[in-house]
């Protein structure tokens, strides 16, 4: 087979895929040595290191050279990718007569796919899972430009991180398990991205969750990560479980989860070559949507949207390696490189509404960011509002953009929590109105973060402003002479830029700036050590030299053209096939202006809050006292949560009466005690009724029992006089039945 | 002509009296006598049909083994209700009650 | 029909092996409990070893039974020692014997009536494969029955506090099923010829007649057609096997009280036998009971509705315990009705989701039971609540409850995700909105899970449980094969469904699945 | 009839003639032994019975159906019975050596009536005439009355000898009365022709009875009061549980083993004749099947709160009465047997339903063996626990399991075989008694039987419970010496070995009843 040809990516993907698993085995069973006890780190960090590699290589063959090769255009790359069909070589894993199919709608139809596509599957590169005849599940590798630079940001980030938590980490009791769970989770994740399957994507989906479950309650001795852990993981599986009837309705379409195979099918269908079965009377229309939107539930609960962000903030009681690798970088970014991936699929209502959630999370989450003191949940707060853009981003067409911001935000926001790692790791607190005055005493981390902030806040030139102004961009060509209300993502997509600047700046100036608020951990702070800062300086030349500029390296290129997005099948399927114009440079500049201008308030806003103090953060909180309350609880989503899973019936009533109480516990507490209650309630029917039908039976006997026995009393006299009555009823039934 | 309806009747008759005997008199010598009762009303319908299919002799054969197992049943009878007597002293069949629930 | 007699006698081997164990530990003095006990292994082992000899000889690419034994039993009645095995059986027979040897290890520290348990435990495994083997109804029903006895006294004699009631419910529950199933036996006989000659209790010839019409044109019984009355009966024995709501209150009961082992046994393998007992005579006798050529009745409606309740019942009540074990217990309730919605759905996704739930299961809650009995052997009560922290105290015994407790709320990757996920991919095609109620399950059942794992493993160390050891080598041993199991199956899957595959084609070929 | 035929049909009765013979030399032993030395009378009696046993095998083939003095036949099925009478006497008599009531002496003409007794019981299966069955019911019942009363110092052994002989005589008083009715409308006290006069006297075709029909009803529910009685079925049956509790236990043993199993005999003989082809008759199959369901609903339930294990025992076979009757009711139904009900699809004619399947009376015939070797097996184990440890209620047997492994383990066996589970003889009875239930058409009956079973099992298991559930400290009963204990346990393990044998060696007792015409 010529999967591990040379000049493929096979192997390759192969390497970055297992590379990480063998990590996590080796780590995991030889825990009890001295190696691994002490040095658990080593293997982890080769392992991380040559995926790292081999993801540099994969990007520079596929995206690079290839590109470098065709630069003429996308249109003509299918065939050449193709080009080379599988010879008959492959083995019996093979996916037989797929790869003819595919060619052919390839050629076929102008729908076909114009990216440049690399699946093992027409390598005769394929594992059989299962194949019940029905259901034949190849786990295969499809690459695409998606993906490679996916592979490239996952496994940059995830070797920093690795090499951040050997002094993070150091002298933590279970350290080589913590190295464990990650080569664990950096394996889950690298299957996600690389997998061309939606029903493996969905495992490596929930691996990841779990791995992130694990991570979060890795200090599970301590009163919260357990809670925080559980309720990541719950959060989680109610979106799973959509994205799982998804998964069946997907199947039940088109009778396959294999990603391209869909691809063709929707192809069949856009073409109208192909109809989609039927289900519950629904046309074509409501069904892809209904599909795409549960198929949305499981990105909605991993990238923390709205309303199922409540579990990232509570996430960050996990270690702030495991923040910053999996709950700001890649996994909770997983759900926009999901969305991304079988972006073809969704409909134009899909997308409205996957447009409308990111809306409403990039602004609530931002604002909640305004005022949490907790260094790390403004940063989670961030990385929901920011998740909140990309999904904006994806809904109203920006496909690219979208996924841009993706990679642009992995860099920032590692940097960031590192950055706050190190703090803490030198504080030991996490709590901003306990720092202060740290700029002299950590220059690196200061440094590093202030850059990263800049980037995250969408000041030109650093790599957050190229992404978020193409988002703005394509809200606003989406937004154009539709109703007002399809402008809102754009007019919040500027404001959000404000207000990011402004918590960011505020976190800065809190942590960094001023006087030291608690001397006695200010006298102990001191900059971290080399392994902490190497990860931050790389990370922070990313956000500066973002791969944003338009850079040799990509035949003069910037990367987000690379990405170009699929036809949208879905649409075309339904006859929406309207192209929206494409930004002109006047709207780009007008953009950039508009955007600055946002930039400046904010920062003028936070200068005069908290540099100037006129009026000072104070007096916005009495100004603003309710709306302040609000934000600071939450906009009580758990308190939402438990209130209207606990008491469905008066729901309102009770939201009122909790106004005033503090922060209380986690949502998924809430629908635990639910669940606890139906339970209960469950069980006492258990009890009562099923064992009680039962237990009367038994009951019932033993009193027909005892009554029996009554008219065995003893006296002959009356034996001999119930037998003559006996015989007399017989005699009657005789005759009745004759 | 014979007269098998009323032989029927009667001994229809005797059978009714003698379990009425047996179910309502507790001296056990009544209840026994209300066996003899059935089972001579059988021993005179087995005469009494004897004759009427034609003096035929199986019936009749019949009659005359019920009188003889009548009387070892009595001889038996007797003998048990002595018992009784041994140990409850009275012949009261509703007396003995130690069996039963 | 019947091809070629496997003239090694394998499955008859397989089968009564153990007896010779029963008998070998009979002649064994009362106080030699360590012979008893490695008999009790050897006689355990030889099942075990040529059960493994069945996998390989096995041959994988057959639809039909192979590897017969077949001799005449009782002529009059055409009553036939008829064994034999195909792609649904096999497995579980192999399933039976790694669990029942692993039973015994997991027993080794019995002291009270060492040499009955032995041989009950060793009777137990006689009839479960012997229930598996047989291709004749009569057959399968003795087998069927003689389990009920050893396991009443296994959970009887040896069992917790409540002992006596869990050990007469489960025989009453079970007894129940089975005197309706031997009507449904004699009735399916004597309507299977018109003559002595032409009965049959052969489940092979029930089947092919069953499948052409024979059953449909029995009599109405009290205004239900006869073919449905046979069809019912036979559910509900199997069904209070599985257990199906409402029938499944004796096996909280009986896994609480059972030991260990005998908790492993009935989780891992007795509640298998309902989902087999549903394959092997419901679904492959009576096709058109479930299915009118077209779709499903409204007995496979009725099947899957059932199974949809068993997975969110299950999963709410499994919420409410307090009790480790009863937690479980439930959580089996929960997990077996994946495997009604799997068979509900006649497709092959849906009767592979169900197989593999079913074998998985077997090793998922196996370990679970095991790990739930390491617990109690130390701390002597399973009280959620009374624990915490044991992740720090105990960390190997961790880590293999988090593989037991992830591969049984069904985490992809590890073995449980394959029989929920094809089940429900299944059972989707004909009842989109059962499925749609039964993910609640798939949910509740994370939820319980979790919680457990909150409260039992994580927290704050408590000093009362600082000096427990971690797993001894014997749990190890005994634990170990089912984690590699769970792991196995998870991620190569197809080395069961690839054997079950011809046997599930030709059962889903009934419903109208062309393969 | 000549001299000769006379000597030809008496050297076909040798079985009876043999044990006539042994009750006469039980007697003149105990003369000769002055009363003393009982157990050489209980030997002697038990050599006597072994020969008659193994006559009847010999001859067992010979049963050619020929006739004997015109009033008697000797076929298989009288065979069959006799075979049954005979083992199970000789385990009442092995098990009457080994009682410790019985262990006194002046005991020795207890064996001589008991062997009397069982004459009775052999001419009343072998018989197919009213008169000697008459005679055989009443050798069988006076015998049983003196038996039932034997031990003279034990009040509860008088007062239950007075109310078997009381309820006994009105039963049977009016069984005869009965018969006289039956003689009447048939003319006749040949069995077949008083079958077949009922037979179309109750043919229950819908249009109601006219004068003789009602008479004939009436004379059969008469003497269905009389078998009744025999067989203890409801409601004939209270006289059972009292003076099963009130006998020497061994007595108890032959009322509800030999005595029962006989009747069971006599009544197939009786109700034999009525099935013609596919003639019956629905409602006397009605009314018997209605008294085997209350019978068996009555027994399993008065039984499940029984604390004497005697009188469990009593009411455990009150419901296996039903059982038996529930096959009878199959047997009289009309329909061809084994055919199904309403299944014309395959075209069932009169020649398919005579190669087709069990008869109802077969069927009895056959459960009627497997009651026996369990239920010997089971009273086998109560002398056992009485004489060993003195335990005849249920909390008494408390832990007693793991003091005597073996004797319990086997009870438990026998209860598995009453339950109806197999592989036990007594799961093959029921399988056999619900073939023909269901092939008639009695769905109904065949579901009572079958949930009957499970009540049943409450109780059964209530012993079994008792006696292995509880611990070895729990028992409060210390074995006593010179119990016989190891003799008794020999016979119990034999009779297991029986129960689980033909359990499982299905083959040759299906060829064998089937070989049997009824």
């Amino acid at each position: 087979m010529d999967f591990f040809d040379d000049g493929t990516p096979g192997w390759y993907a192969l390497a970055i895929l297992l590379l990480p698993l063998a990590g996590f085995c080796f780590n995991a069973f030889t825990y009890r040595t001295e190696f691994t006890r002490k040095r658990g780190h080593i293997v982890p960090l080769l392992t991380i290191g040559t995926a790292l590699f081999c993801a540099l290589s994969i990007f520079k063959h596929s995206v690079i050279d290839y590109d470098a090769d065709h630069a003429g255009g996308h249109g003509t790359h299918a065939a050449a990718a193709h080009g080379a069909p599988a010879d008959g070589s492959a083995d019996e894993h093979a996916s037989g007569g797929a790869d003819g199919e595919h060619g052919a709608a390839r050629a076929a139809g102008s729908l076909a796919d114009p990216r440049w596509r690399w699946s093992s599957k027409d390598h005769g590169g394929s594992y059989r899972l299962i194949d019940t005849g029905a259901l034949r599940l190849d786990a295969g590798i499809a690459i695409d430009h998606l993906t490679a630079t996916m592979l490239v940001v996952v496994t940059l980030v995830a070797f920093l991180v690795h090499l951040y938590s050997t002094s993070y980490m150091h002298g933590d009791k279970r350290y080589s398990r913590f190295f464990a769970f990650l080569q664990l989770f950096s394996f889950s994740m690298l299957g996600l991205i690389l997998t061309d399957n939606l029903l493996l994507l969905f495992c490596f989906w929930e691996l990841v969750g779990l791995c992130s479950y694990f991570l979060i309650g890795f200090w599970f001795e301590n009163e919260d990560p357990p809670k925080a852990s559980m309720k990541a993981f719950m959060t989680n599986r109610f979106g799973d479980a959509g994205f799982l009837v998804g998964i069946l309705l997907v199947y039940r379409m088109f009778g396959t989860t294999d990603l391209s195979e869909i691809y063709s099918k929707m192809q069949a269908v856009a073409e109208g070559s192909a109809a989609v079965p039927s289900l519950f009377g629904w046309e074509t229309g409501t069904l892809l949507t209904v599909a795409g939107l549960c198929l949305f539930m499981g990105p909605m609960a991993k990238s923390a949207q709205v309303p199922m962000h409540i579990w990232l903030p509570d996430a960050m009681a996990g270690p702030t390696p495991v923040s910053a690798l999996i709950h700001a970088a890649t996994m909770v970014a997983a759900g926009v490189y999901m969305v991304g991936r079988i972006y073809f699929f969704f409909t134009p209502d899909c997308l409205a509404f996957i447009a409308g959630i990111g809306t409403v999370t990039a602004l609530l989450a931002a604002t909640i960011g305004l005022v949490h003191n907790n260094i790390k949940k403004v940063l989670a707060y961030s990385t929901c509002s920011q998740l909140g853009y990309m999904m904006l981003s994806l809904g109203v067409g920006g496909y690219s953009a979208g996924l841009f911001h993706l990679y642009t935000h992995a860099f920032f926001k590692a940097c960031l929590f590192l950055g706050a790692g190190s703090v803490i790791h030198s504080v030991h607190t996490e709590d901003m109105r306990e720092m202060g005055g740290l700029k002299e005493k950590m220059p690196v981390t200061y440094r590093t973060m202030l850059i990263a902030t800049l980037a995250l806040a969408g000041v030109p030139f650093f790599s957050g402003a190229f992404s978020k102004e193409m988002i703005v961009e394509h809200a606003l060509v989406w937004g154009f002479g539709a109703n007002v209300a399809k402008l809102l993502p754009a007019l919040i997509a500027i404001g959000g830029g404000g207000l990011t600047f402004f918590y960011m700046m505020r976190l800065i100036n809190l942590t960094f700036f001023g006087q030291p608020r608690d001397h006695h951990k200010f006298d102990h702070a001191h900059e971290s050590p080399p392994a902490m800062t190497i990860p931050l300086l790389v990370l922070a030349f990313l956000s500066l030299f973002s791969v944003g500029w338009p850079i040799p390296l990509f035949g003069g290129k910037k990367l987000p053209e690379l990405l170009a997005p699929p036809p949208a099948l879905a649409s075309i399927a339904l006859g929406h096939d309207e192209h929206h114009g494409h930004a002109g440079f006047a709207l780009a500049f007008a953009v950039l202006v508009i955007s600055c201008a946002v930039l400046w308030v904010g920062y003028v806003l936070y200068k005069r809050t908290y540099k100037e103090r006129r009026p000072g953060p104070e007096v916005w909180v009495a100004r603003f006292g309710g709306l302040y309350t609000t934000v600071t609880n939450l906009y009580y989503f758990d308190e939402f949560y438990r209130a209207t899973v606990v008491r469905l019936g008066n729901a309102t009533a009770r939201v009122l009466a909790i106004v005033d109480s503090k922060v209380l516990d986690a949502a998924v507490n809430g629908v635990g005690a639910v669940g606890q209650l139906v339970g209960k309630a469950f069980a006492l029917f258990d009890r009562l009724v099923v064992d009680g039908l039962v237990n009367l039976w038994w009951h019932l006997s033993h009193a027909i029992s005892k009554k029996l026995r009554r008219i065995q009393t003893g006296n002959l006299q009356d034996y001999l006089a119930f037998a003559v009555g006996g015989m007399a009823l017989v005699t009657l039934l005789f005759l009745f039945l004759a | 002509m014979d007269h098998l309806a009323g032989y029927v009747f009667i001994g229809a008759a005797m059978f009714v009296l003698g379990v009425f005997t047996m179910v309502t008199r507790r001296n056990a010598i009544y209840v026994l006598m209300g066996a003899e009762l059935i089972l001579n009303a059988a021993a005179l319908n087995f005469v009494a049909f004897a004759r009427h299919l034609g003096n035929r002799l199986d019936g009749q054969m019949f009659a005359i083994f019920i009188v003889i197992l009548a009387a070892a049943e009595a001889a038996v009878a007797l003998g048990i209700v002595l018992q009784i007597h041994h140990h409850f002293p009275s012949i009261d069949v509703s007396k003995p009650d130690r069996l039963g629930d | 029909m019947i091809s070629t007699i496997d003239s090694t006698h394998l499955l008859t081997w397989i089968t009564l092996s153990p007896l010779l164990g029963v008998l070998a530990i009979l002649f064994t003095p009362r106080d030699k409990a360590d012979v008893i006990k490695t008999l009790a292994a050897a006689f355990t082992g030889i099942p075990l070893v040529l059960a493994v000899w069945m996998y390989v000889k096995f041959d994988q690419s057959l639809p039909g039974y192979q590897l017969f034994d077949d001799f005449a039993w009782v002529e009059a009645f055409n009553i036939r020692y008829t064994v034999g095995v195909d792609g649904l059986s096999s497995p579980l027979v192999l399933l039976t014997s790694i669990l029942m040897f692993f039973a015994v290890f997991s027993s080794w520290n019995t002291e009270k009536g060492v040499k009955g348990y032995f041989m009950l435990l060793l009777l137990l495994e006689v009839g479960v494969n012997g229930v598996f083997v047989s291709l004749d109804f009569f057959l399968f029903y003795v087998y069927w029955e003689l389990m009920l006895l050893p396991m009443y006294f296994l959970i009887g004699i040896w069992g917790g506090p409540r002992r006596e009631y869990a050990a007469i419910k489960f025989f009453l529950y079970t007894l129940a099923g089975s005197v309706l199933m031997l009507v449904a036996m004699i009735a399916m006989y004597l309507h299977s010829g018109a003559t002595a000659a032409e009965r049959t209790f052969s489940l092979i010839t029930l089947a092919q007649r069953g499948q052409d019409g024979l059953f449909a044109n029995g009599p109405m019984l009290f205004g239900m057609e006869f073919r449905h009355w046979l069809f019912l009966f036979l559910f509900i024995g199997f069904a209070i096997k599985i257990p199906v709501f409402p029938f499944h209150t004796w096996l909280p009961d009986a896994h609480v009280e059972a030991p260990t082992a005998i908790s492993v046994v009935l989780a891992g393998i007795l509640l298998k036998l309902g989902g087999y007992g549903l394959m092997r005579m419901n679904m492959s006798i009576f096709p058109d009971v479930m299915w009118d050529g077209s779709g499903p009745t409204a007995w496979a409606t009725g099947i899957a509705f059932l199974g949809m309740v068993n997975c969110v019942y299950g999963a709410f009540v499994a919420m409410a315990q307090t009790d480790m074990k009863k937690l479980v217990a439930y959580s089996s309730v929960a997990h077996m009705g994946f495997v009604l919605l799997g068979l509900a759905a006649m497709n092959q996704n849906g009767i592979a989701g169900a197989n593999l739930q079913l074998f998985n299961h077997g090793t998922s809650s196996a370990m679970l039971f095991l790990l739930v009995g390491v617990i109690y052997d130390r701390a002597h009560h399973r009280e959620i609540a009374r624990f915490g922290g044991l992740a720090s105290h105990l960390p190997m015994y961790a880590s293999l409850a988090f593989l037991g407790i992830f591969t049984s709320l069904g985490l992809p990757g590890l073995a449980g995700f394959w029989g929920e996920a094809l089940s429900l991919i299944g059972a989707y095609q004909h009842f989109p909105k059962i499925v749609l109620a039964s993910t609640i399950g798939l949910i509740v059942t994370a939820a319980f899970f979790l919680m457990m794992i909150r409260k039992v493993f994580f927290g704050p160390k408590k000093e009362i449980y600082a000096g427990y050891p971690d797993l001894t080598l014997r749990e190890w041993a005994c634990l170990t094969p089912f984690g590699v199991l769970c792991i196995l199956l998870g991620v190569a899957p197809f080395l069961l469904s690839d054997w079950m595959k011809p046997s599930i084609d030709a059962l889903a070929s009934l419903f109208g699945v062309k393969s | 009839m000549n001299l000769k035929d006379y000597v030809q049909d008496l050297s076909r009765l040798w079985p009876e003639i043999i044990l006539s013979v042994t009750a006469l030399l039980a007697l003149v032993c105990d003369l000769l032994m002055k009363g003393k030395e009982t157990r050489v009378t209980g030997w002697v009696t038990a050599i006597g019975v072994l020969f008659t046993l193994g006559w009847v095998c010999r001859d067992f083939g010979d049963a050619d159906g020929t006739r004997m003095f015109g009033m008697m036949v000797n076929d298989r099925f009288a065979m069959f019975f006799k075979l049954l009478i005979t083992s199970g006497l000789l385990v009442v008599t092995l098990l009457s050596l080994f009682f410790r009531g019985l262990q006194k002496d002046g005991v020795g003409e207890y064996y001589s009536i008991l062997v009397i007794a069982a004459v009775g019981a052999c001419f009343m299966v072998s018989t197919d005439n009213l008169l000697l069955l008459f005679l055989a019911l009443e050798t069988l019942s006076i015998s049983s009355y003196a038996l039932a009363g034997f031990l003279k110092r034990d009040l509860r052994s008088a007062e239950a000898s007075m109310k078997y002989l009381v309820f006994g005589a009105l039963s049977s008083g009016a069984m005869v009365y009965g018969f006289s009715l039956l003689y009447g409308f048939a003319g006749s006290l040949e069995l077949p022709q008083i079958a077949a006069t009922v037979r179309t006297l109750l043919h229950g075709s819908g249009h109601g009875l006219d004068a003789a029909g009602i008479g004939c009803a009436v004379a059969v529910v008469l003497s269905l009061a009389g078998f009744g009685y025999k067989v203890a079925a409801f409601p004939f049956h209270f006289w059972s549980p009292d003076v099963y509790e009130g006998a020497p236990t061994p007595v108890t043993t032959f009322l509800a083993v030999v005595s029962k199993v006989a009747s069971f005999g006599m009544i197939l003989r009786f109700f034999g004749g009525i099935p013609h082809g596919a003639e019956g008759s629905a409602p006397l199959a009605t009314v018997i099947a209605a008294i085997a369901v209350c019978s068996m609903t009555f027994g399993n339930l008065a039984a499940m709160l029984q604390e004497n294990t005697k009188r469990l025992l009593a009411y455990s076979s009150i419901a296996h009465s039903g059982y038996l009757l529930a096959g009878v009711a199959a047997l009289v139904a009309p329909g061809a047997a084994g055919a199904v009900a309403g299944g014309d699809a395959h075209g069932h004619g009169v020649a398919a339903a005579l190669s087709a399947g069990l008869s109802g009376g077969q069927a009895v015939t056959f459960y009627a063996a497997a009651y026996l070797l369990m239920n010997l097996g089971a009273f086998a184990v109560v002398i056992y626990l009485s004489n060993r440890f003195g335990a005849e209620t249920v909390s008494g047997l408390a832990g007693l399991g793991w003091k005597a492994p073996i004797a319990c383990g086997t009870l438990v066996l026998f209860l598995l075989s009453l339950t109806g589970i197999p592989p036990t003889v007594g799961f093959v009875g029921k399988w056999y008694l619900l073939q023909p239930i269901w092939s008639k058409g009695l769905h109904w009956l065949a579901v009572a039987l079958v949930l009957n079973s499970i009540v049943s099992l409450f109780y059964y298991f209530r012993l079994a419970r008792s006696l292995f559930l509880k611990g070895e400290a729990e028992a409060l009963a210390s074995p006593r010496k010179n119990a016989f204990g190891a003799e008794i346990a020999t016979i119990a393990v034999a009779l297991a070995v029986g129960t689980v044998w033909f359990g499982v060696s299905l083959s040759w007792l299906a060829d064998l009843v089937l070989s049997i015409r009824i």
